[in-house]
């Protein structure tokens, strides 16, 4: 039992965690090339087109894992910030910062996927429905955080700063999820909603979830690859950068 | 009953000192020197408990600041490079305000009495913001005239006061260390504190002793 | 501890009072963009009634904004904040005051002005009621919310606008159920769903706040 | 298998092209794009790293002889 | 004369650069103001449609205004200020640079972030055009506006707030003739005469409005 | 050169003073002195044109300054209480703006120097508000060792700066004087200025001179 805890701090230490990230990443490369592939594969070559939609809906198997993703890394580093703020370890600050622009990407790219979905089925780019609102949202508190870190230059105040945001932020995200849908019910109806694929095709639901899987290990492979860079920069006076840079001429 | 042991302090990507120690006891006066910039106001941060330092330990009566919290705070009257006034209330206001927050009772008569000893007398009703600059450092010292708590500790108190107002403030520290109070205090200017016992310490002189990490 | 609290209001309230511009001008920069949107929209009465709660609720929430800046900045420059983060009670209790204080000027006039600017819009008696209600019940959740975000871009340069990007999100909901419950009104569908979770969202701002609010003190003033 | 008859009919995506490729592009786009900016990113900072240590440790060679010489060839 | 103003422009966007939040974040209230309306009115398009000129508009103004407090207030503060006023050559000059360069970083990102935030609202594409086009020569006019503003309400406390108190009336021409120009091209009329004079106001605003800006520090300075 | 006649200072109801009046040839510095709040920022704002004298005049090559306007103020280096530096650009930053807004040549070269004379030299890529007390008042001051205009006016130069810098800044006024420029300063501190002669003057003393109107 303490023989874990103390293993699991070991890693949780920046000089042991770098080679090991270092290992690690090269397999989920490898792992989300697979993936995507096959995710890919299934979904624009194999599966059968859709009842309502036709082949525009297929923008499904990227849009869905990206609005997943979105909502997952948001989570993920709203619990790193936790063990931060809780634990005072230096690793937590680190993944937190390192998280943060995937998950703005993936934001990005759910509104991006939704509104070129949008356009050929609802006639429109946007509308003011809950989801795409609170996914608006989720990418707004991202570069909230991002910026607020940005301007903090003093690493160790960053990480708080960015912590205690990334927590309130993580109490708030449902609050905005469920307040826009009151909105939005409580209003004569609105003049579009989202249709909702009707029972999926086993093949699109497996199209489906091989991308997310993708999308999954392509998340950790470059947060893994930037977490890496963050302690290079931030430990560059540590004897062990010192040592790995060296031997790395 | 304050003591520290083997602080040290990092900014940025220097390290302004390492392994400091001392120990002050009641009716002692540490005089912190330095050359600008050598970690003077850094180490007073740190015995105030507002900057963690990088490592070593700060101790107050034998418990660690960090553990005492509001106990150590509510012995605690920290002075620092700004003045802590607010620039639109008037130096009775001020002074009233800061006794209120720190849940001291000041009525107005021992208010106006401490305004009028560190020579603020005819300028109690005028907003701060009109001072001059050593008024407004005059303000913001009115506030130890009656101050009881333990430990004092200023940054650099005398800048900007003439001479008369600087002897008046050596003079509330060496009452304030007579009645058993604790001082810690910087300055570049050489003025002698009348009574209580007087510990200097001197930072780290430049570049030799702070390195880059 | 209620006298700590007091103190802290009393004398921010003194400060702001000192100011005079602080109060007269929230207040005048909520009436005005109000009054700027029939300009730049155009006259018709029925479009305007419609979007009233909006632009209302959206007016109120960017003059508390603008007043949040100030919340803590003036304190952290002065080393008045050090000051308070020195004080042997706890940070969170002088920050609920601080709270309180920014409620009473840049909130509560907004209140009391909302039913005067609901007229320019045309509003009916209900709705007018309901939207001041909404302001009374929201605009403490407005302070709290907003302190948390003052605190965090305290010291930090740029920081009155990087503010508002870290404020405005959460101000989402509470604008959503205020203007909610003005629609709802006027639509003829009861207020009260949203006005009770309105409630619990400023209960939520007043009492949960000052937690992270005074967390984030602490590291800015490290 | 396959569900397309023809290229051109996979490429037109049932007159939905250019939202789907447009969605496909763009997510590639910077999903590539991510990677490739982290990894030059990483080899900068890693040059600027090796630059600053040599630099700073001409420094302390330079200082330590200061020293001895000052010191006199004292021990060490 | 040139080469003054291109330091004060240079330093100053170094300075904007340096705080980074400047610069993304005033064009973030931008979009989050924008983002708000459809919130507190709520997401029926025809409506939208009919209220985004306007919206547009007032964020654009709104934003712009929030940036103002900074321009002379840092300066202010650390005495910058007095050393500009007393540099050899007319104060009017220097600010003239400082109000170019204001523009660069709180202007310009909006007019490129119109035509994005258009579509938010179902916006056609002449109308796109047209608002994006009196964006560009609208703000300028906000910036130099906005400098005799700022300098009024120097060192005057409370001053951001009173800020807008002066300046939101100076700024409500602009407001009506580049919503105007969009309005006319939504409803079929031309732009032409609308944008037009909002030209007029912007040469006006940006060659005029820095003679009393300078009179306006020299008395902040006394 | 510079000539002051009957100078009289007014602020809220309060005379400061009145009828003060000096005549300052090339290679001559005015030493100002008086307790806090006896006007001498005031007078010096006068002198720069900051702030219009309630009676009296200032003359400037024997013109009156509020006329000269640009050709005055081309010729005056003024520093006051606050230090006019951006606390977000680097030492160095600073010092080239403010040579660049003063459109006067100075190379990054002779800025480095500069620097390293008031010893920043490797703080000089750190952004002001990381700078101590004294630091930034030594970035600040910065400017004086490559400034060649005539009047130099400084306020409380001395003010957080270890004995040091206190000697180097002195250092820079002599050097001034001896070139034939001319310099109005004060300071609580007695510092010696090696070269030029020092005229000094003393501002009322007190409530006494000071009326209330
Ligand atoms: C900018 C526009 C859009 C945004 C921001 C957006 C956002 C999201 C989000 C956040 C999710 C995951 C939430 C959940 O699973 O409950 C999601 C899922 C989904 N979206 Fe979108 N969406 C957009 C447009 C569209 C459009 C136009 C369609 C289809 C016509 C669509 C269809 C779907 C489907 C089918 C799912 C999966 C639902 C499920 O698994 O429960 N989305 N979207
Ligand atoms: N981020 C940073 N990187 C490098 N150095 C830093 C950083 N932040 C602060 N410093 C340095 O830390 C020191 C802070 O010193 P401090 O303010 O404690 O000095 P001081 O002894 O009070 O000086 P003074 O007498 O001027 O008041 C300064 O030398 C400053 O340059
Ligand atoms: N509105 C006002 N009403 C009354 N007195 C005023 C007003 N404004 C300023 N004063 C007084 O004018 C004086 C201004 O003095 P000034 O700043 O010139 O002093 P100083 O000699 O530079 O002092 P220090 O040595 O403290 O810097 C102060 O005594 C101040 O109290
Ligand atoms: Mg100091
Ligand atoms: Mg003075």
């Amino acid at each position: 039992m303490s023989n874990r805890l103390i293993n699991w701090f070991r890693y949780a230490s920046p000089q042991s965690f770098y080679p090991l990230a270092g290992r690690m990443i090269p397999w989920f490369w490898g792992l989300a090339a697979i993936f995507g592939v096959a995710g890919l594969g299934i979904g624009f070559l194999l599966a059968p087109s859709d009842a309502q939609q036709g082949e525009g809906y297929r923008i499904i198997f990227l849009h869905v894992p990206a609005s997943w993703m979105s909502m997952f890394i948001y989570l993920v580093m709203a619990f790193w910030a936790a063990t931060g703020l809780a634990f005072n370890t230096r690793l937590s600050g680190m993944m937190a910062s390192a998280l943060a622009p995937t998950g703005a990407l993936f934001a990005f790219l759910s509104l991006w996927t939704g509104a070129l979905w949008g356009k050929p089925m609802w006639g429109t780019w946007w509308v003011w429905d809950a989801r795409l609102t609170s996914e608006l949202i989720l990418l707004f508190l991202y570069i909230g955080f991002i910026a607020l870190q940005a301007a903090i230059d003093d690493p160790r105040r960053a990480d708080r700063a960015g912590a205690i945001l990334a927590l309130v932020g993580v109490v708030n995200i449902p609050i905005i999820y469920f307040s826009v849908q009151w909105w939005n019910t409580l209003h004569q109806g609105a003049s579009v909603s989202l249709t909702k694929a009707p029972s999926m095709a086993a093949m699109m639901l497996w199209g489906m979830l091989l991308c997310a899987l993708a999308c999954w290990m392509y998340s950790i492979a470059v947060a893994l690859m930037r977490v890496r860079v963050i302690m290079l920069e931030r430990e560059r006076h540590t004897d062990w950068v010192r040592a790995l840079l060296r031997g790395k001429e | 009953m304050l003591e520290a042991s083997n602080l040290e302090c990092v900014r940025g990507e220097r390290r302004l000192f390492a392994g400091v120690s001392f120990r002050l006891a009641a009716g002692e006066m540490l005089a912190l020197q330095g050359r600008n910039g050598s970690g003077k106001t850094s180490l007073l941060r740190m015995l105030c408990g507002l900057t963690p330092a990088a490592s070593g330990e700060i101790r107050w009566c034998g418990r660690p600041i960090a553990r005492l919290g509001e106990e150590f705070r509510s012995a605690l009257c920290f002075l620092g490079h700004q003045n802590a006034i607010k620039e639109e209330l008037t130096p009775l206001e001020n002074l009233l305000a800061t006794a209120r927050l720190a849940q001291e009772a000041l009525d107005e008569e021992a208010a106006l009495a401490a305004l009028e000893l560190v020579g603020l007398l005819g300028r109690e009703d005028l907003a701060c913001r009109y001072l001059s600059q050593g008024q407004k450092r005059r303000a913001a010292l009115a506030r130890l005239v009656h101050e009881k708590r333990a430990l004092w500790v200023l940054d650099e108190p005398y800048v900007a006061l003439d001479r008369a107002a600087i002897d008046l403030v050596a003079g509330l520290v060496g009452a304030h260390l007579q009645r058993g109070g604790l001082a810690v205090l910087t300055t570049h200017q050489a003025v002698a504190v009348s009574a209580g016992s007087v510990r200097e310490l001197t930072l780290g002189d430049d570049a030799a002793s702070q390195q880059r990490l | 501890m209620l006298s700590l609290i007091r103190a802290v209001i009393g004398r921010d309230l003194r400060l702001a009072m000192r100011r005079q511009a602080d109060i007269v001008a929230a207040t005048f920069f909520f009436i005005i963009v109000v009054s700027l949107f029939p300009l730049g929209v155009g006259p018709e009465p029925e479009q305007l009634r419609r979007m009233a709660p909006g632009v209302l609720w959206v007016a109120a929430l960017l003059a508390t904004m603008l007043s949040l800046p100030r919340l803590f900045a003036d304190d952290h420059r002065d080393g008045t904040l050090e000051q308070l983060a020195l004080a042997p009670q706890p940070l969170a209790l002088i920050v609920l005051g601080k709270v309180i204080a920014h409620w009473l000027f840049a909130g509560l006039p907004l209140v009391l002005l909302a039913p005067v600017l609901g007229i320019q819009f045309d509003l009916a008696e209900d709705a007018l009621a309901v939207l001041t209600l909404s302001l009374l019940i929201g605009t403490p959740a407005l302070s709290g919310i907003g302190a948390i975000g003052a605190a965090l871009t305290l010291g930090v340069r740029g920081g009155g606008v990087l503010l508002s990007l870290l404020v405005l999100p959460l101000y989402i909901p509470v604008l959503i159920f205020g203007a909610g419950a003005v629609d709802a009104t006027v639509t003829g569908l009861g207020a009260q769903a949203h006005l009770s979770l309105l409630g619990a969202l400023a209960l939520g701002g007043v009492f949960f706040a000052p937690w992270p609010t005074a967390a984030a003190l602490r590291v800015a003033l490290e | 298998m396959i569900h397309w008859n023809s290229l051109a009919e996979f490429l037109a995506m049932g007159r939905h092209g250019p939202y789907v490729w447009g969605s496909l592009l763009v997510m590639v786009l910077l999903m590539v794009a991510e990677p490739m900016l982290l990894l030059r990113g990483r080899s900068r900072l890693i040059a600027r790293l090796r630059r600053q240590h040599r630099a700073e440790a001409a420094e302390r060679g330079q200082a330590r002889a200061g020293d001895r010489s000052m010191a006199n060839w004292s021990n060490d």
